[in-house]
C-alpha cells in the first residue's frame, strides 16, 4: 500500500471523469507522436527529395566551385576517390556528376544551358529524373551521342525525341568543346529552372566532349541515413586522398533547405503548444475538482499529522498517474498509427499529383524516431505537470480546520 | 501528570465586521488516563478548545502546552509532526479515507510514523481485533456501516499509542446501541491501555461513561466535575 | 621614311607640342580630341591593314595549364573577320567568323555553323582571356568613345602617345574608359580597359616589334586581368600580309564552312 | 427564462467556468489567429506570384508561352487593347508589356535575365514594379537610358546607382543588340528570385530597341479589387476573352492557369484549415464534455428533485444545453474579439522572418508575414466550435435526465 497505490485508487473515485480526462491527453499524445513522426518523415522526404534531384548528401568538390562553378575546378582522380567513398559505412551510393555552361542549338533555335554528365546506373537509383521522363526514356550505361532534355528547353528549341541537337561549350582545358546528339527522353520535373535550361548526357560522353581526363566536378555521395551523413563526413575527413579536397554536406549545398524546414518545424510546433494548451485547461478542471471535492479529507490528512508537503506531492502524483497512463496509451497507440502508416504511407488524394511534380512521393510516409516519439508526449508531460502544480500548490494554504469544515 | 495544559486561553472568530468569542480566557488541565467530555450547547467552544488542544488551530491568547511542549511556539511541520505522534483524531464522520480499506486507514499512520511494514501489520492486526473488526480489514469504508467506520477510526487513533485522543462528536452520527458499543471500546481502551481520551460532545451517553465532564458555555468554563 | 629622318620630325613635333601646351591649354582638348582620334584610327587601321591573312598562336595561360592553339585569320576593313584553328588536331577547324557585330561559329565535328546569341557574347572566345564582344566590338573604342592625347612621351626616339578614351554616356560598351598607347608610328603597344570608377579591369600590351610583310608591328600581344598575374592569353603573330584582295564571299556562312573542313 | 437560469448556474461554480471558458477561447482565438497567418502567408503567396508579371489574365501570342521569343508578339495592339478593355468590368486594369531575354553586362559582370518593357505608371496596383522603387526613382516619360534592377542584381553585380549598364538582346530581326542603361532605380521584392530574374526598362524604349513598332509580348490583366478576395468570374472572364478577341493566335490564361500549382495549394487550404478546427476542437471537447458532466453530477439531487416535481426529461436537456450554449457563444464571442485584436493590434506589421529568409524563399512565401483575417474563418472555426461543442453536451445532458428522483434524493 504504497502512496503510489493511495494515489492509483484516488484516481479511480470518479472513472468518468478520469477516463474523460485521460482520453484528451491520450488524444494529444496520439496526435503529438503521429504529427511529428509525419512532419519529421516529411523532412526526411523533402532532404531526399532535394538530394535525390539534385544535391546527394554529401559532396566532394574542389576548393572554390561551389562558389564558382569553373569548368576547370575539378576533383582529378574521381574515379580512383569512389574506390575510397564505397567502402565506408553507411555510403549507399556514390555517383560522378560534372557540368558544363553550352550553347545548345536546334534547327533554328540556340540557348544556353547547362549540361549534366552522369552516371545513368548510379544515378538512376537516387535520382527522380527517371519517373519524371514524359517522353522518350532515361539514359543507359553505354548510351552514346544521346541526351535528356528538360521539356520547356525542348519547346524552346523546337525539339522532340529522335531530333539532333548540337551542343558548343568548353573544355576543361579551354578548347572548344562540340558535340551533335539525339534526343532520347524529355523531362518534367516541375522545377522551371531546370525544365527550360538543363540538358542530361551520359558521364563518358562528357568527359569525351569536355576534355575531362578522370576528372568530375562532384563525386555525389548518398547516405543510408540521415545519421549518417556525420560518421561519413569525419572518415572521410581524416582521409588523405581528400585533404585537398572540399566536402559539403546537403544543408551547405542546399541552404534553403534546412532553414524551410526549421521554418515548418517552428509554426508546427506552435500549433501543437497550442493544441497542449487547450488540452492542458480541460485537464485543469478535472484536477480542481478532485481536490476541492476532497477537501474535507485533506483536513483529516493534515489532522491526523500528515504534512502538507506529502499532500502536495500525493495530488501530483494522482495528477501524474492521469497523465502518464494517457501518455503512456496515447503514445503507444501513436506509435501503432504511425508504424501502420508508416508502411501503408498516406494518400494526398489530388495534392499527390501536385507533390509528385516537385519530385516528391504522391504518398507521404510517417517516420518513426525517438524525436518524433518522445517530444510531443514531453511537451504533453511538462505542461500537464505545472498545470497539476497550480491546483496542489493550494494545499499549504489550507488550514486543517477549515478544511474539516467544508462538506 | 499533567498531558494538557490550557492557560488562558481565547480564541477569536471574525465573521466579517462581527466578532465572536468562540473562547474566552479559559484555563484547565487534563491528565494522564483521563477520560474527559467536554460539553455544552452547539456555539459553547467545546470544538474550537478540541481543535486548539489538537493542534489544528491556533489561539489568539493564552498558551497550550502539550506533553510539556508550547504549541504555539511550533512551526507548521513541526505542529504536523507532533500530531502525528502525539495526538489521535476522532471525527464525527467522512473519518476514514474512502479509498484505502479499513486495515490500510489505519496503517497509513504508522506509514506516515515511517514504521517498518513488518511491526506496522501485527500492530494493525492486532488493534483491529481489539475493536472486533478483524474481519472487516479488506473492506473499504463504503462498505462499513457507521459503527464498525467509527471502530476503524478508533483503532486509527490508537495504534501508534498517542499521549492523547481527541475525539469530536464521535456518536453524532450513530444510533444509540452503536454507539454505546464505540464509548465501550474506547472506555476498554482507557482502562486497558491507559489511552487518555478527551472528548467535544452533546450526546448524554458520552457523558456518561465520562470520568471528568468540563462544561463550556458561551467560551468560558462553566463547571469542571469529576465523577 | 627612314629611321634618322622620323628621328628628327619626332623632336620637331615634340617640342611643337610642348611649346602648345603652354601657349594655348585652352584650346587644346578639341585640337588633342581630333587628334587622338585620328591617331588611334591610323593605329587599328595599321595593326588591321585595309585586309589581312595572318598566322598567329594563341597561347592561354592558366595556373594548372598551358594551352596553344595555331591559327589563322582573314580580316577585311574592320567589319569582317574569319579565324581558324589550325592546330592542334583536336580543335582544327573550328571557325569562327565576324561580320560586324554578329558572330558566328563553325565546328567541324558537328559540321554546324551556330550564330552567337547575345548570352554567348561574354563568354570568352575559344578558350581565351578574349570574349566574344572583345572581337565583335574590337573597333568600338573609335565610335563609341570620346577621345583625348593625356600624355606623350619620347622613348628611344619615338613620341608614345597615351589616348585616354572615355565612353559617351550612351554608348552600349562597359568599360569606363580606355587608356591606350601608340607609337608615333602607328603601333598600338598598349590597351587598358577601366570600370566605370576608373579602377584597371585588364590589359592587353604588345610586344616584340618587328617587320612583318614590310610594316612594323608588335609580333607579341598579352591580355591580362588586373591582379591576376598567372592568368593571361598571348597572341604571337607567325606571319601575316597585309593590304591583300580579299573576296568579300570569304566573309560567309558559306566559307566558314566550307574552309573548316 | 432557459437564459437567465443557465446564466445563473453558469456562475454557480465561477473558477469551473471560468478555466473552461479559458480553455475554450484560448481554443477558438488560436484556431482562428492560426488561420488568419496562414492565409495570410497563402494569400502572399498568391499576391506575390499574381503580382509577379502574371496579373490575374494574361494575353499573349499562343507560341510565347512555350518559346518566349520576339517573333511570337502581339502586332500592333492597340486595337486589341481597346477590344480587351471593352470587355472587362469597370475597374479593370489593362497593362502592356514586352519582354526578351537579354544579358546585362558590367565591366566585371554578365547576367542573363529577362528585360521587360512597361508603362510604370500604368503598373501601379498591378505588378510589384508598380510600387514605388526601394532606392532611386521609376523613369518618367522623358527618360529613356534608365533601367530599373532588382536588389539582390545589384547586389551581385556590386552595382550602385547611376552605374552604366549595357544590356544584350536580339532584336527582331535576329541582329544582336546593345544597348547601354543607367541605373535609375532598385527594385525589391518578397522573392529574391524575382529580384534577379528582371530588369524593367520604358516600353517604348524597349520597342523601339528591338525595332518592334508599337508590338507586345503581353498584356496583363488586372481585375477590380474584390475585398482582398481573387474574382469569383475569373475563369468566365477568361474564357469570353479567349472567344471574344479578333486574333486567333492569342491565348488568353487567367492565374490559375498559369500558377497550377498554388491554385490547387489554395484549394486545399481550406480543407486543411477545416482539419485544423477539428484538432483543436477535438481537444478542447474532452474538457467541455468533463466541465458539463461535473456540473451535471455536483446537481444530481436538484435534477432529481426537479424531476419528482414533474419536470419532463426534454426540459433537463434542454436545461443543459442553454447552459453549455452560452458558455459557447461567450466563449466564441470572446476569442473573436479577442482574435481580432491580435491580428489586427498586436500583428498589424506582420511577422518578420528574416532569420528564415532562405527558408520562405524556399517555400516562395513573403519575408513578412501579414495576417489575413476573413470572415469565413472565424464563421467557420466558430460553427465547428458551436456545433460540435453542442453535439458534445448532449451525453451530460442525457445523464442528467437518468437520475431517478428516488436514488439522488438518498445520495448525500
Amino acid at each position: 500500500m504504497g502512496d503510489m497505490i493511495l494515489a492509483w485508487r484516488n484516481v479511480w473515485r470518479n472513472p468518468r471523469r478520469s477516463l474523460l480526462t485521460i482520453l484528451a491527453i491520450v488524444f494529444a499524445a496520439v496526435l503529438l507522436v503521429f504529427m511529428l513522426s509525419f512532419q519529421f518523415g516529411s523532412y526526411e522526404d523533402m532532404i531526399n527529395a532535394t538530394v535525390r534531384q539534385s544535391t546527394g548528401h554529401l559532396q566532394v568538390q574542389s576548393p572554390g566551385y561551389h562558389d564558382r562553378q569553373e569548368m576547370h575546378l575539378v576533383v582529378a582522380d574521381a574515379q580512383h576517390l569512389v574506390a575510397e567513398i564505397e567502402p565506408i559505412n553507411g555510403v549507399s551510393n556514390v555517383a560522378l556528376r560534372s557540368e558544363a555552361f553550352a550553347l545548345m542549338s536546334g534547327e533554328k533555335r540556340s540557348r544556353g544551358t547547362t549540361i549534366f554528365g552522369i552516371q545513368p546506373e548510379k544515378e538512376k537509383k537516387v535520382t527522380t529524373l527517371p519517373r519524371q521522363i514524359k517522353q522518350g526514356r532515361y539514359l543507359q550505361k553505354g548510351d552514346h551521342g544521346v541526351a535528356l532534355i528538360g521539356s520547356l528547353l525542348a519547346k524552346r528549341l523546337q525539339l522532340t525525341i529522335g531530333d539532333e541537337c548540337t551542343m558548343l561549350g568548353q573544355g576543361k582545358d579551354g578548347s572548344i568543346a562540340a558535340a551533335l546528339f539525339t534526343i532520347i527522353g524529355i523531362y518534367t520535373t516541375g522545377v522551371d529552372a531546370v525544365d527550360r535550361a538543363t540538358v542530361h548526357i551520359t558521364f563518358a560522353d562528357f568527359n569525351h566532349i569536355f576534355f575531362m581526363e578522370k576528372a568530375a566536378h562532384r563525386v555525389i555521395i548518398t547516405a543510408e541515413h540521415l545519421a549518417d551523413i556525420t560518421p561519413i563526413t569525419q572518415a572521410l575527413q581524416s582521409n588523405p586522398a581528400f585533404r585537398s579536397l572540399t566536402i559539403l554536406t546537403w544543408d551547405k549545398l542546399a541552404p534553403g533547405l534546412r532553414q524551410s524546414m526549421e521554418l515548418d518545424l517552428i509554426s508546427g510546433i506552435i500549433m501543437y503548444i497550442i493544441l497542449v494548451v487547450v488540452v492542458a485547461f480541460s485537464v485543469l478542471n478535472t484536477f480542481f475538482m478532485a481536490f476541492f471535492e476532497r477537501t474535507r479529507e485533506f483536513g483529516v490528512l493534515l489532522s491526523i499529522g500528515a504534512r502538507p508537503a506529502r499532500l502536495v506531492r500525493m495530488i501530483l502524483t494522482e495528477s501524474m498517474l492521469l497523465t502518464f497512463t494517457g501518455i503512456a496509451l496515447g503514445t503507444l497507440i501513436g506509435i501503432g498509427l504511425t508504424v501502420y502508416f508508416s508502411h501503408q504511407g498516406i494518400s494526398f488524394g489530388d495534392g499527390g499529383e501536385l507533390l509528385a511534380q516537385y519530385g516528391f512521393e504522391d504518398r507521404f510516409y510517417p517516420r518513426l524516431s525517438w524525436m518524433s516519439a518522445c517530444l510531443g508526449p514531453a511537451l504533453l508531460l511538462i505542461i500537464t505537470f505545472f498545470t497539476a502544480l497550480i491546483p496542489a500548490l493550494k494545499v499549504p494554504d489550507l488550514k486543517p480546520v477549515d478544511a474539516l469544515r467544508s462538506c | 501528570m499533567a498531558i494538557v495544559t490550557v492557560n488562558n486561553v481565547s480564541r477569536i472568530y471574525h465573521q466579517g465586521k462581527t466578532e465572536f468569542k468562540a473562547l474566552d480566557d479559559v484555563s484547565l488541565t487534563i491528565n494522564k488516563g483521563e477520560f474527559t467530555a467536554l460539553a455544552g450547547p452547539s456555539g459553547s467552544g467545546k470544538t474550537t478548545l478540541l481543535n486548539l488542544i489538537g493542534g489544528i488551530d491556533t489561539a489568539d491568547k493564552g498558551t497550550i502546552l502539550l506533553d510539556g511542549q508550547d504549541l504555539s511556539s511550533l512551526k507548521k511541520g513541526e505542529l504536523a509532526d507532533l500530531r502525528l505522534q502525539d495526538i489521535g483524531f476522532v471525527f464525527q464522520s467522512f473519518n476514514l479515507i474512502p479509498v484505502l480499506t479499513a486495515a490500510e486507514n489505519v496503517e497509513y499512520i504508522l506509514r506516515l510514523q515511517k514504521i517498518p511494514s513488518s511491526i506496522r501489520r501485527q500492530k494493525v492486526k492486532a488493534i483491529l481485533a481489539d475493536v472486533g473488526l478483524a474481519d472487516k480489514a479488506d473492506q473499504r469504508p463504503s462498505e462499513l456501516s457507521g459503527g464498525q467506520q467509527q471502530r476503524i477510526a478508533v483503532a486509527r487513533a490508537v495504534v501508534a499509542s498517542p499521549a492523547i485522543v481527541l475525539a469530536d462528536e464521535p456518536t453524532a452520527n450513530l444510533d444509540s446501541v452503536t454507539g454505546q458499543k464505540l464509548l465501550d471500546l474506547m472506555q476498554q481502551m482507557n482502562t486497558d491501555k491507559q489511552v487518555t481520551f478527551v472528548f467535544a460532545t452533546h450526546d448524554k451517553m458520552v457523558m456518561d461513561y465520562a470520568r471528568r465532564v468540563i462544561t463550556l458555555k458561551d467560551g468560558r468554563i462553566a463547571d469542571d466535575i469529576r465523577k | 621614311m627612314s629611321f634618322p629622318l622620323r628621328m628628327v620630325l619626332h623632336i620637331f613635333l615634340l617640342y611643337t607640342f610642348l611649346s602648345c601646351t603652354i601657349w594655348s591649354t585652352s584650346s587644346r582638348a578639341a585640337d588633342t580630341s581630333s587628334q587622338a582620334l585620328t591617331i588611334l584610327e591610323h593605329a587599328i587601321d595599321h595593326w588591321r591593314g585595309t585586309s589581312s591573312i595572318a598566322t598567329f598562336s594563341l597561347t592561354i595561360h592558366r595556373p594548372d595549364f598551358e594551352r596553344t592553339m595555331r591559327m589563322k585569320g582573314w580580316t577585311k576593313g574592320r567589319q569582317n573577320g574569319l579565324f581558324f584553328v589550325l592546330e592542334p588536331p583536336k580543335d582544327a577547324g573550328n571557325g569562327t567568323l565576324k561580320k560586324g557585330r554578329e558572330m558566328w561559329t563553325y565546328n567541324p565535328k558537328i559540321n554546324r555553323v551556330i550564330k552567337l546569341p547575345p548570352s554567348m557574347m561574354s563568354q570568352s572566345w575559344m578558350g581565351s582571356d578574349f570574349s566574344n564582344n572583345d572581337l565583335a566590338k574590337s573597333d568600338s573604342v573609335l565610335d563609341e568613345y570620346t577621345h583625348r592625347i593625356i600624355s606623350e612621351e619620347i622613348i628611344n626616339g619615338l613620341t608614345h602617345y597615351t589616348i585616354e578614351a572615355t565612353a559617351k554616356e550612351e554608348a552600349p560598351v562597359v568599360w569606363g574608359k580606355q587608356e591606350l598607347l601608340v607609337r608615333e608610328d602607328d603601333i598600338l603597344l598598349r590597351q587598358s580597359f577601366y570600370d566605370e570608377d576608373m579602377v584597371l579591369v585588364k590589359e592587353m600590351i604588345g610586344s616584340d616589334i618587328i617587320s612583318l610583310d614590310d610594316r612594323l608591328f608588335p609580333r607579341r600581344w598579352e591580355i591580362r586581368r588586373a591582379n591576376k598575374a598567372d592568368h593571361y592569353t598571348r597572341l604571337e603573330y607567325r606571319d601575316i600580309v597585309f593590304d591583300v584582295d580579299i573576296s568579300d564571299t570569304t566573309f560567309s556562312l558559306m566559307s566558314l564552312k566550307q574552309k573548316g573542313r | 427564462m432557459y437564459i437567465i437560469l443557465a446564466w445563473r448556474n453558469l456562475w454557480r461554480n465561477r473558477r469551473r467556468t471560468l478555466i473552461i471558458l479559458t480553455a475554450v477561447i484560448i481554443g477558438i482565438s488560436s484556431m482562428i489567429v492560426m488561420a488568419a497567418f496562414s492565409r495570410g502567408t497563402v494569400q502572399g503567396m498568391v499576391s506575390n506570384s499574381i503580382n509577379n508579371l502574371v496579373g490575374h489574365i494574361k494575353i499573349e501570342h499562343q507560341q510565347h508561352p512555350a518559346d518566349p521569343a520576339i517573333e511570337h508578339r502581339i502586332i500592333t495592339p492597340e486595337k486589341l487593347l481597346r477590344q480587351i478593355t471593352a470587355m472587362l468590368p469597370p475597374g479593370s486594369r489593362v497593362v502592356q508589356r514586352i519582354r526578351a531575354d537579354a544579358m546585362l553586362s558590367t565591366s566585371r559582370e554578365h547576367v542573363g535575365l529577362v528585360l521587360v518593357g512597361i508603362d510604370p505608371d500604368l503598373e501601379q496596383g498591378v505588378s510589384f514594379i508598380g510600387r514605388p522603387p526601394a532606392q532611386g526613382t521609376l523613369f518618367g516619360n522623358q527618360n529613356q537610358g534608365g533601367i530599373i534592377v532588382g536588389r539582390s542584381l545589384l547586389k551581385k553585380i556590386n552595382g550602385k546607382l547611376g552605374q552604366k549598364v549595357v544590356i544584350t538582346c536580339q532584336g527582331a530581326d535576329g541582329t544582336n543588340i546593345a544597348k547601354a542603361f543607367r541605373i535609375q532605380g532598385v527594385f525589391a521584392t518578397e522573392l529574391e528570385s524575382t529580384e534577379r530574374a528582371f530588369a524593367f526598362v520604358q516600353l517604348h524604349t524597349m520597342q523601339q530597341m528591338l525595332g518592334v513598332g508599337n508590338d507586345i509580348t503581353e498584356i496583363a490583366i488586372q481585375l477590380p479589387d474584390n475585398n482582398g478576395n481573387p474574382p469569383v468570374d475569373l475563369a468566365a472572364t477568361t474564357a469570353f476573352l479567349q472567344a471574344n478577341v479578333s486574333d486567333k493566335q492569342l491565348l488568353a490564361r487567367n492565374w490559375r492557369q498559369m500558377l497550377p500549382a498554388i491554385s490547387s495549394y489554395l484549394e486545399m487550404f481550406d480543407g486543411f484549415m477545416l482539419i485544423w478546427y477539428l484538432i483543436v476542437f477535438l481537444a478542447m471537447a474532452f474538457g467541455l464534455v468533463n466541465t458539463m458532466l461535473m456540473a451535471v453530477y455536483e446537481r444530481m439531487r436538484e435534477f432529481g428533485l426537479l424531476q419528482a416535481l414533474g419536470m419532463r426529461p426534454g426540459c433537463i436537456i434542454k436545461m443543459v444545453m442553454s447552459e453549455l450554449l452560452l458558455l459557447l457563444t461567450f466563449g466564441c464571442s470572446i476569442s473573436s474579439v479577442a482574435a481580432f485584436i491580435t491580428v489586427h493590434f498586436f500583428f498589424s506589421s506582420g511577422i518578420d522572418l528574416a532569420i528564415f529568409a532562405e527558408g520562405a524563399e524556399f517555400w516562395g512565401i513573403s519575408r513578412i508575414i501579414y495576417p489575413l483575417l476573413t470572415s469565413w474563418d472565424i464563421i467557420a472555426a466558430n460553427s465547428v466550435v458551436l456545433l460540435l461543442g453542442m453535439f458534445t453536451g448532449l451525453y451530460p445532458a442525457l445523464r442528467a435526465t437518468k437520475f431517478s428522483p428516488v436514488q439522488t434524493m438518498r445520495h448525500v
